[in-house]
């Protein structure tokens, strides 16, 4: 049904959750790395507000493990300073809404002292954040911004949708040399007062293993419309599909993992293949992924049977009320609706 | 400067109403949210943040002003903005995301606005300051009498913002105040393991304004440092800076085991409340029956605003699209 | 030749550059609107660094026309203030590279109070930032980053590419009741230390005057292709033109204006004439602009005769070498090769 | 603590060497912006922070510090990158966009990066800050002498990253040292006209920290004061801010015409160079003959550097595109 599937390995089934699975990738890197540390707010005792450094404080201590004030424009420069001097620090940015206070010691010096230097000075440094919303929490604390990050030059972005590839993408993004930030939704997290989609809880081998960058995954195979979607947007896609498979239309499912690399071909060659594409994508809909994927596969030139579509979040500040909320998010019964249109467009 | 009885009546009062209204929001609250707590789920969705506990903040400061000048709020806004007079109906409306709310459902309790009071909150922190330094310059630009007001946590003194609007108030001599609710917490980060500073009072010398501490949680005592700073804003004098001692008697937010706060910490908080009570009934200023009426008045008034919230028509979901832009 | 060509008026001409007419716009308004002022580093006795605030301290006095210290955040969070209680600041962020102090105050602040305050609070401030490279300011003074302000909802985008637009965009801009981000290019604007495109220098009407917002401008008609562009760009699309117009093809211009609100119809229609599209945009390639357009036309099902281009910055933070950095910028030869080759595919 | 003779010739040639190559980029920067200056022109494009005058404040600090230690400077880099031993030929080369540039090119004068001396500096305000505190912090965390010392000019004092990052300094007791160069102007915009204090060594005790002014442009004082608190730091006791008063001789930037510059104050500004030739002549430490051997010998390596960049090859198109990652 996921990614995951397809490696499900020869043996008992270990089912994690993301967040479990990103704090197990973290401490067995610390362990395997001296240099790895973990700063943010509220990441020591608390174990994280979404609870991806759960255990971490008890195991590696209050030096490899920082709470740190208010002052993410801080820390996060700090953190650049670490990783200049050999360090591999990751850091918690709690909710990519803050972004704002902090955005130029992550676009402009994160980002950029690689390049800046000629590669003197890489930046070896995984920022993660929570986004998404859908449980009310308004428009600073429900945000995906998936497109602010993958616009802007220096940074690597990975976006997992289930607990399989959060392990794999987070040891291979504290492994990298370059800053990584790791994107990781609220409503897959499995922190049971945010509810958890239950296609993000999987089976997670216990040894360290890397998913690389740049490699999108087909979750599901089809042959009339291919879906592309990232984080939680996956689990809508899947659930649509499976609708879709009811009724006669077999779509196949990419879920992108990596913003940046973009994994053009596999969207272009399931698109060749299927002749339809439908982007779906919590973030705001304009200038943002859902229009870059859409470009970058009609510019390929593919023959497209009906023209693309795509389902993202409207152009407005994500409202606090429910009624108001729930509508404006991609839905399983958008896409469907969607992508049966498509498929009858294009016949 | 010392609260008149009418003023001590009025700030027991408002601090007894926002009480009120905080328990029958977090009874709201955990509504659909069992056996399993999700957040998104019940008549109100999302983060929930109280302020019981810091009620005398909230009173001994808006006891200052009135609805034209301007109060700035955090993420924990429900008691100052029931001190500088929010309307009650419509906040509790907003809380529940209805469309009779005071931004018809689009803000929630982090977003809380009613430019009739001139009040406005944020989920960032210390977000709330520049704007109140402009506000204030505006006023003084203006030669309105008019003052700013900047709450904010002691976890937000150590943003960048705060150092950058403090400056600014200074250079521009703007009738601001800021006020920081010291509850000695910022979520699970305590203050002296996030603030180089043992009080952000000694701040103030970096901008060349006063800085006041208050400590002791005590009404009285932030009236009357409140009342000496937002007078002397008032008279064209320029900027403070108050930190409160104060306490969170409930989590962070609603759901936080607060796991990470020392054993009996908390346990020896006094609530102001029965605090504050017991002193009026000392002073005379309050006998019970005066408190019962006074109670009796708040809770109608709240359960009212509840009540009217509860019944109130949700916003349809072509309304998101609106108030984009003017 | 550029847009004013359409509305040049019956009266001796006055040429000024973008630097002037803005300064002009903002003089005009102060007069008539008390409300209005000026703040911003180096906005007063300077004239401001790109010289569009010059002469306005000397009139309207340091009340009105505020030097700031370095606090970006702290003047737009002022700013937002100040409106908030009436007042209608028009602020400057000298370049826009440096967003990433101040962003919280930009997207979360200024464009969302509207929204959360359900319209009680409108936040009508004009922030004007310098965008742009090709003189050898290296990564951190020479972005453009249309994408990163167009793709976050509640303000609204304005990127002149003359003298009169300017003028009459920054003009709708101070009366407009919301935040206007007003990105002025510093190729075009006419301070000679920075060398000027001699197009954006035009003819500029002494009255106040307004330029609607969302109404993109044909700068130049064509059958054979449509090429859209903003800024300095448009000046290289309207060279390429000719050249292009010169072996044959005749290329249709479309001058953006705004981005925020984006007048897709127009860009829908003059593709639809030509059958060809071809975006050129200073900012990064991907999850930007050039994406959002192609999107644009292409879902809106218009029959292509060939896939879809753009000229865009590369996904790398700009070099400092002119050797490096000038031939990563889009350019008059780039488009006409592309144009070239796209009208040669559909034929 | 004062230098020693050694320490007061390298001081001396230091700063004249940082002289000479800044006249020689001037020179360079000015070839082909005339009759029409435009700064895309030229064999040296784009902005350039000339910081004449400044050299004391470099020399001062840098002589306390070796190739470990970590400094990260601001927008106008040259006289400490000099002092920090940044590779003089490839920084030239990088100046003029050169393939043997310290960075092939890619990031030009206000983005000097050399690893090996662990220096780096940035285009914008303050930015480093984090940065020296963090590789402060990492020093500390792994045991080593090493210290950080972070370079701003005194119009970054009002930006949000001093704040945060003194802050941060102070709570994880850092060994780093904040240097701010205090040239009485952030462009156009004077000190007093953005810094609510008059001196920022006044906001030291907003962090706890030690805090110190160095008037009068001296070297002699910096060597002391700096020597003092990166000692402190190196001992691991802790961070420290120094704010030196210093001169800009120049204008903000080559083309600053500085009209905005009261009458007679630049005029009335000393050049710190010709006053420590005296000095060092009067102490008996310089004498004509080593003075003359020190400058041709500056002189030398300046020329060397500037004749090698000129000579130097453009890094081909194609590298535009190489290490964005590493
Ligand atoms: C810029 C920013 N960083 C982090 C957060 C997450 N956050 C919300 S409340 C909070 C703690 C605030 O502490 P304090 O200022 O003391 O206020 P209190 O919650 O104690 O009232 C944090 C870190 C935020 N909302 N904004
Ligand atoms: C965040 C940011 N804001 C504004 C600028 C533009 N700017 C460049 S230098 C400068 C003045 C800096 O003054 P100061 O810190 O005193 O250093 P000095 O130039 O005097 O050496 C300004 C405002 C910038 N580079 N970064
Ligand atoms: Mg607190
Ligand atoms: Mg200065």
């Amino acid at each position: 049904m996921t990614a995951t599937a397809t490696i499900l390995p020869n043996r008992t089934r270990r089912n994690l959750t993301i967040a479990k699975a990103m704090a197990e990738a973290i401490a067995q890197e610390m362990r395997r790395d001296d240099s790895v540390l973990v700063l943010g707010e509220d990441i020591a005792a608390l174990g994280g507000v979404f609870g991806n450094t759960r255990g971490l404080l008890d195991e590696f201590g209050p030096a490899r493990v920082r709470d740190t004030p208010i002052s993410e424009t801080g820390f996060i420069g700090a953190a650049v300073g670490m990783a200049a001097v050999g360090l591999r620090p990751v850091v918690e940015l709690m909710f990519v809404d803050f972004f704002g206070v902090c955005m130029d010691a992550i676009y402009n010096l994160a980002a950029k002292n690689c390049y800046f230097s000629g590669g003197q000075s890489p930046v070896p440094l995984v920022l993660m954040t929570s986004v998404g919303g859908g449980y009310g929490d308004a428009g600073q604390h429900s945000q995906c911004l998936y497109g602010t990050f993958a616009h802007l030059p220096g940074m690597k972005v990975v976006v997992p949708s289930n607990a399989h590839d959060a392990k794999g993408l987070m040891i291979r993004a504290i492994r990298d040399d370059n800053p990584v930030i790791f994107m990781f939704h609220k409503a897959l997290q499995g922190m049971g007062w945010l509810g958890t989609v239950q296609g993000s809880i999987t089976d997670v081998p216990e040894d360290a293993y890397e998913i690389p960058f740049g490699q999108a995954a087909i979750c599901r195979a089809g042959n009339d419309i291919c879906i592309v979607s990232l984080g939680a947007g996956v689990h809508l896609a899947l659930d649509a599909a499976q609708s879709l498979g009811e009724e006669g239309i077999a779509a196949e499912v990419v879920d992108l993992r990596t913003l940046v690399p973009l994994d053009r071909a596999t969207i272009i060659a399931s698109t060749a293949k299927t002749g339809r594409l439908l982007v779906v994508d919590e973030d705001y809909q304009s200038f943002g992924v859902s229009g870059e994927i859409i470009a970058s596969v009609v510019e390929s030139g593919v023959a497209l049977k009906a023209p693309p579509r795509r389902i993202a979040f409207p152009d407005i500040p994500i409202p606090f009320s429910p009624a108001l909320e729930h509508p404006a998010l991609p839905s399983a019964a958008k896409i469907v609706a969607t992508a049966r249109q498509i498929v009858r467009a294009g016949r | 400067m010392r609260p008149s009885p009418k003023q001590w009546l009025w700030m027991y009062q408002t601090m007894v109403k926002s009480r009120i209204f905080e328990e029958r929001i977090a009874a709201a609250y955990f509504e659909g949210k069992s056996p399993v707590f999700n957040m998104a789920n019940g008549p109100i969705p999302g983060e929930m943040h109280l302020s019981n506990g810091q009620e005398p903040c909230a009173v001994g400061v808006c006891a200052h002003l009135d609805a034209g000048d301007f109060v700035t709020a955090t993420h924990r806004p429900h008691h100052i903005a029931i001190a500088k007079g929010v309307d009650l109906d419509a906040m509790a409306a907003e809380i529940f995301g209805k469309a009779t709310g005071l931004s018809g459902g689009r803000g929630g309790h982090m977003h809380i606005f009613d430019a009739a009071v001139n009040f406005c909150c944020s989920g960032i922190i210390a977000q709330g300051m520049g704007p109140a330094v402009g506000a204030a310059t505006a006023f003084k630009l203006r030669n309105e009498r008019r003052v700013a007001v900047s709450f904010i946590g002691e976890g937000a003194a150590n943003q960048g913002a705060f150092h950058e609007s403090l400056n600014l108030a200074a250079i521009w001599q703007a009738p601001v105040v800021i006020v920081i609710e010291d509850n000695a917490w910022g979520i699970s980060v305590a203050k002296a393991q996030s603030t180089a500073v043992p009080q952000n009072d000694a701040r103030a010398a970096a901008y060349g304004m006063p800085g006041h501490r208050v400590a002791g949680n005590d009404p009285e005592a932030i009236f009357a440092v409140a009342g000496a700073a937002i007078a002397r804003a008032r008279a064209g004098e320029g900027p403070s800076l108050i930190e409160i001692e104060t306490h969170r008697l409930a989590g962070h937010f609603i759901g936080d085991a607060e796991g990470y706060r020392p054993k009996g910490e908390k346990e020896a908080l006094t609530d102001p409340i029965p605090q504050l009570r017991a002193k009026l009934l000392g002073l005379g200023i309050l006998d019970p029956t005066a408190d019962r009426a006074l109670t009796d008045e708040a809770e109608a008034l709240v359960d009212r605003a509840i009540s009217k919230a509860r019944a109130a028509a949700y916003p349809v979901p072509e309304q998101a699209y609106e108030k984009v832009f003017a």
